[in-house]
């Protein structure tokens, strides 16, 4: 099997052979001593040259992350001969931003008015979720061309809050 | 003894509360409301009552239905947890008419401690060591000038019906006080109805330190050493530790004796914890106490070898104490993490949602105390507190090493949780001196992260393509084994919204 | 202090003994043979390396094979946990020779201790009392008679290079002696190619007690309390405590003081224990000196707050003892459950095979020392030994009750566990009230277990229903997720051999 | 759904439904208060009439256990509707009987020749596994059939030993 795997942003190109009962593993041409055991569902145990990592997987709905000990990367997985598994682009940096809720909760103060101008962080509206008050902020520096959520609504994560343009 | 226990709770404290019950032989009754109806506390539980839907105010916090539960299960005795009904004195006055033992102080002790002004007066009659100022409301700028005058900026200005820091406001000279008092009151007014303010000399970078005491039904009352407190966000502790790194035997008799004067003062009785601040000469003054069982009382539980629930429900039963003062024995450290359900990366959002896979410690000198488990949805409608990891060594250094090593195979996945950041905290230079005062953790918050070397990446990249090849699997949360992953929502609960939720959260 | 360690053993103490490099901030390396390569102490050290076969005389206890990793891997240390290589004098000075620091006391000490009869001549010198017999082989059985008729019958015979009962004979009368003798001598001839006999008065009834020592390499030697271990069948260990119930302060000084001379007379460095035999007048008679970690050195660290394995590598890489005696601690009571994959409806069998499914225990006095996971295949090669449970208390009473509420939170499912005995001893009249002998667990099993009521049968009935419509799988080990029954297998080991195994033995 | 569950031997005839997000339940045609939530895989909570269980499934290749806290239940359960779920018979009781080992091992010792008459109970040979040495005993009063395993023999669970008749 041949995949580009992307880390943290980084490319790399991964070649896995299981032959003998032994991997073959080759990242980016260079061939790699490994081994490596599926201890239990989303925990693998690998073997580099001596060194044991304990790997754990986190799934979600489009992301991919791995924890190699305590550290976390995200991770993208093609497989080339696939069309599948691109992401798509989710928003780009331009143009019209939304602000999504990042927990399920009640909207319980907007701190600015539709067409406001607003910095990049500013507070832009309070979210009451799990007993804690939590601002939400402002994704870039531009207009608040709409403010979507009512005072006192409930909302779930995800839910659209507010555009700012 | 009691025959039947209703806990009044839910979360790890109440499954906390049952296993004490089991140990004790006594039958644990859990409650419950809509959403926590697949939570571990009514898994554990000998008995369990729904109690309505997921607002506290129609549920657990809802004297009728509790009460009535009580009644329905012929439970003798209520224990409240922490929140909640833990310092309701109205609750326990109710406890009391319904016949049931409330696990607590009574409802007097209560009320007493529940006003600030109140008990700041009662603490001034008992020879408590206050903070300077007034224990009644300022009644004009001017008498506040005076006051401020005699005790020395900065001064504190603060709102006697306060919490929260409403009504709060910290004044550095004569020029600021007239217009902070101003501010104060009428921000008080706004928050509490009441606009009494009163003034303190603010202590310059206190410490928060505890001292837990315990008094029986029958007069006797002993203290079970500190518990250092400092680090807090947003007024709520994240990491609390005993003993205190400052605290050594004699100002540890000293705070024991005023914190046992404070409990007798308020007729007190069962488990309960006198606040100080203390300030950088270790002169320390009394805050407030409160009238439950801790969420930290673990470190306490560690460092004396006592068992504080256990405790608490045999005084409730009326017994009484069976050590004195001198029989305990402070031996070691102990610090607790709080595991919350927030996200590091987003400000410490709170982050519910379903826990895919779950590997917890366990080893030599880890105690854990978790309401979490592999395949359950954290509910939006409560406190973010999951678990409690609690480390013991044989001094502060070992407990810290264990607890990082503890941390380090503690792994949640998701949802977020604050569990790097006690990594950090335990790895730096000033908690690891011990140099600590409330506004230490702001501080560190505010100090950037290095940027993470992501040394492991290229292992990172050989690891995905290996979980593809070994367990090809769809890439949604709890995919891996979707029966487990939806398991919250069979009861017809509001878990597969939330399991939406969290799957749209991590789109972030 | 050592950069690297290499730890020469498996299973739940190679677990142990990475977190305590771990907490030291020393790099572990773990080795393991085929069947181990999925264990979670390959998964858990820095480092791992394979080498070999199951066969222990092909990995575990291969000196070339364990020297030659440490050389690879740089390590300065090699900790050999219990069993294996850990009482292996041989092995001690090849690590010596290679220039590596053995973990644990010199070969000199462990020469001495491991012949019994030069063990016992050397324990008499040092005053150290001794069961009354002779220190060396029986010349005749007039001599065997005269000796006898001194100490007083009954007497044991014993083979001097002995081990597991073999070449030992009780005998209660001077007729039974002479036939008695020549059996015992050409039983020990046949076993160890050494007729040499020995005799001792047969203590009744005895108790095993044991005292924790440790020792520096600067001539400080200390004692940490005993440990009651009488609980064992077929000469292996099944629960330990400490204190002992019939151990009292100043018995526990006059042991401990009688295990310091051991040690002493030995040279003795590092830690290790002196059993005693103990009879009804609470006499103690010196048995033997286990020259390593004990399995049960967790209660003695929970009832000290120390840490032994943490003291055996600083003492290792020559710091002196951080305290002395009189500053050792004695707080609680703390007691362990071995837990073993066995089967105890068939007279305790072995029962390897998949972990189905694993809840475990955790809260207020519990510690897990464990090498098992959910998932794990356990395999055939090796001790039963899963993990340990150990439970603290304020006192018995109090460790037993979390005990019991612990073992009933604990879940093994696909394989079967003794945790149902630990239930059983833990209920006993005869154990609640301490009357303990090595007789003890023997008489427990004779007695029939009163049939079980099975009063949630119905219960059962409605849940098969339940799990039948909730999650519906086909009924294979493992089966809800079969990814992950099938994962010990994935390097070509022979875990499917084993999970083939283990579903016929299920047939059972 | 009907079922027909067997525990430890006993029969029940269960109903279950689920209507309006509760469950109607009938156990030999009476009504039962019931609710359950599946919170985990294999880990049900169960609450009938206040009362709260925890009941563990342990599956086997053939055999189903429930256990209800610490109590373990053998149970079978057949659709009516359906003819698969009967457990065949196993053996019986008369004529031949098979020694299985119960353990991976290795056969260290045979205790009886064959021919040989022996007691029920009785040791016939020694399997050694997990460092223990097991006697592994007759099933049945009678005569030893045959003896398959030979001293030295490495055997798998399952595996015939010998056959008493």
């Amino acid at each position: 099997m041949t995949y580009d795997v992307i880390i943290d942003g980084k490319s790399y190109r991964l070649q896995l052979e299981r032959t003998d009962g032994r991997w073959q593993c080759r990242l980016d041409g260079r061939e790699v001593q490994m081994d490596a055991v599926l201890t239990r569902r989303d925990v693998l145990s690998v073997l580099i040259g001596g060194k044991a990592y304990e790997i754990k997987r986190e799934r979600t709905a489009t992301d991919l992350h791995l924890w190699v000990g305590s550290a976390r990367y995200a991770a993208e997985l093609r497989d080339p001969r696939s069309l599948r598994g691109r992401k798509d682009g989710a928003g780009g940096e331009k143009g019209p931003k939304k602000l999504i809720a990042p927990m399920p909760g009640k909207v319980v103060r907007l701190l600015v008015a539709e067409k406001a101008e607003v910095e990049a962080g500013q507070g832009l509206l309070v979210v009451e979720a799990m007993k804690m008050q939590n601002e939400i902020k402002s994704p870039k520096k531009g207009t608040v061309q709409k403010l979507v959520a009512a005072e006192g609504a409930n909302v779930n994560a995800g839910d659209v809050l507010a555009i700012v343009e | 003894m009691f025959k039947k226990i209703l806990i009044a709770n839910r979360g790890e404290i109440a499954v906390r509360v049952i296993r004490a019950c089991r140990e004790l032989g006594i039958t644990s009754v859990a409650v419950f409301s809509d959403v926590d109806r697949a939570s571990l506390h009514v898994r554990k539980a000998d008995e369990a009552y729904h109690i309505g839907p997921p607002a506290a105010a129609e549920s657990y916090l809802n004297f009728s239905k509790i009460l009535g539960v009580a009644q329905l299960s012929g439970a003798d005795a209520i224990h409240p947890g922490y929140g909640f009904l833990a310092e309701n004195a109205k609750f326990a006055e109710a406890c009391a008419e319904a016949g049931v033992k409330f696990i607590g102080p009574t409802s007097a002790s209560m009320e007493m401690m529940g006003s600030k002004t109140r008990a700041r007066q009662e603490m001034e009659k008992a020879g408590v060591p206050l903070v300077p100022g007034t224990a009644r409301g300022l009644e004009s700028a001017e008498q506040a000038e005076e006051v401020a005058a005699r005790i020395g900026y900065p001064v504190m200005l603060k709102a006697a019906a306060g919490g929260g820091g409403k009504g709060m406001r910290l004044v550095h000279t004569r020029e600021q006080l007239k217009s902070a008092l101003e501010g104060a009151q009428s921000e008080a007014l706004r928050s509490f109805g009441d606009g009494e303010v009163y003034i303190e000399k603010a202590i310059v970078n206190p410490r928060h330190i505890e001292m837990q005491v315990l008094a029986d039904e029958h007069g006797n009352t002993v203290y079970l050493g500190e518990r250092e407190c400092s680090i807090q966000r947003r007024h709520q502790k994240v990491l609390e530790e005993s003993p205190s790194p400052i605290v050594g035997p004699d100002m540890r008799r000293r705070m024991g004796e005023v914190a046992v004067r404070v409990a007798k003062a308020a007729k007190y009785t069962n488990a309960g914890t006198v606040e100080f601040l203390v300030d950088q000469e270790k002169s320390f003054y009394f805050l407030e106490m409160n009238t439950r069982l801790q969420v930290e009382h673990p470190v306490t539980e560690l460092i004396t070898g006592l068992d504080l629930v256990h405790l608490q429900i045999r005084i409730a039963s009326g017994e009484k104490l069976p050590f004195t003062q001198e029989e305990v024995r402070i031996r070691g450290h102990a610090i607790e993490c709080r595991i919350y359900a927030e996200d590091p990366d987003n400000n410490y959002f709170p982050s519910p949602g379903t826990i895919t896979l779950l590997l917890a410690p366990s080893g030599p000198g880890i105690r854990r105390d978790s309401g979490m488990y592999e395949g359950w949805t954290v509910p939006v409608d409560y406190d973010p507190l999951l678990a409690k990891l609690i480390g013991y060594g044989t001094d502060r250094s070992q407990a810290i090493s264990r607890l990082v090593r503890a941390l380090n195979e503690y792994f949640v996945g998701g949802i977020k949780t604050n569990i790097s950041l006690f990594r950090r905290i335990l790895g730096d230079a000033d908690f690891l001196a011990g140099r600590l005062d409330t506004g230490y953790l702001d501080r560190l918050l505010k100090t950037k992260l290095p940027e993470a070397k992501g040394e492991d990446a290229e292992v990172a990249a050989i690891a995905a393509g290996l979980f593809a090849v070994l367990e090809p699997a769809p890439a949604v949360a709890g995919g891996g084994c979707s029966v487990n992953g939806a398991s919250g929502a069979m009861n017809g609960s509001a878990a597969s919204g939330w399991r939406k939720a969290a799957r749209t959260e991590a789109l972030r």
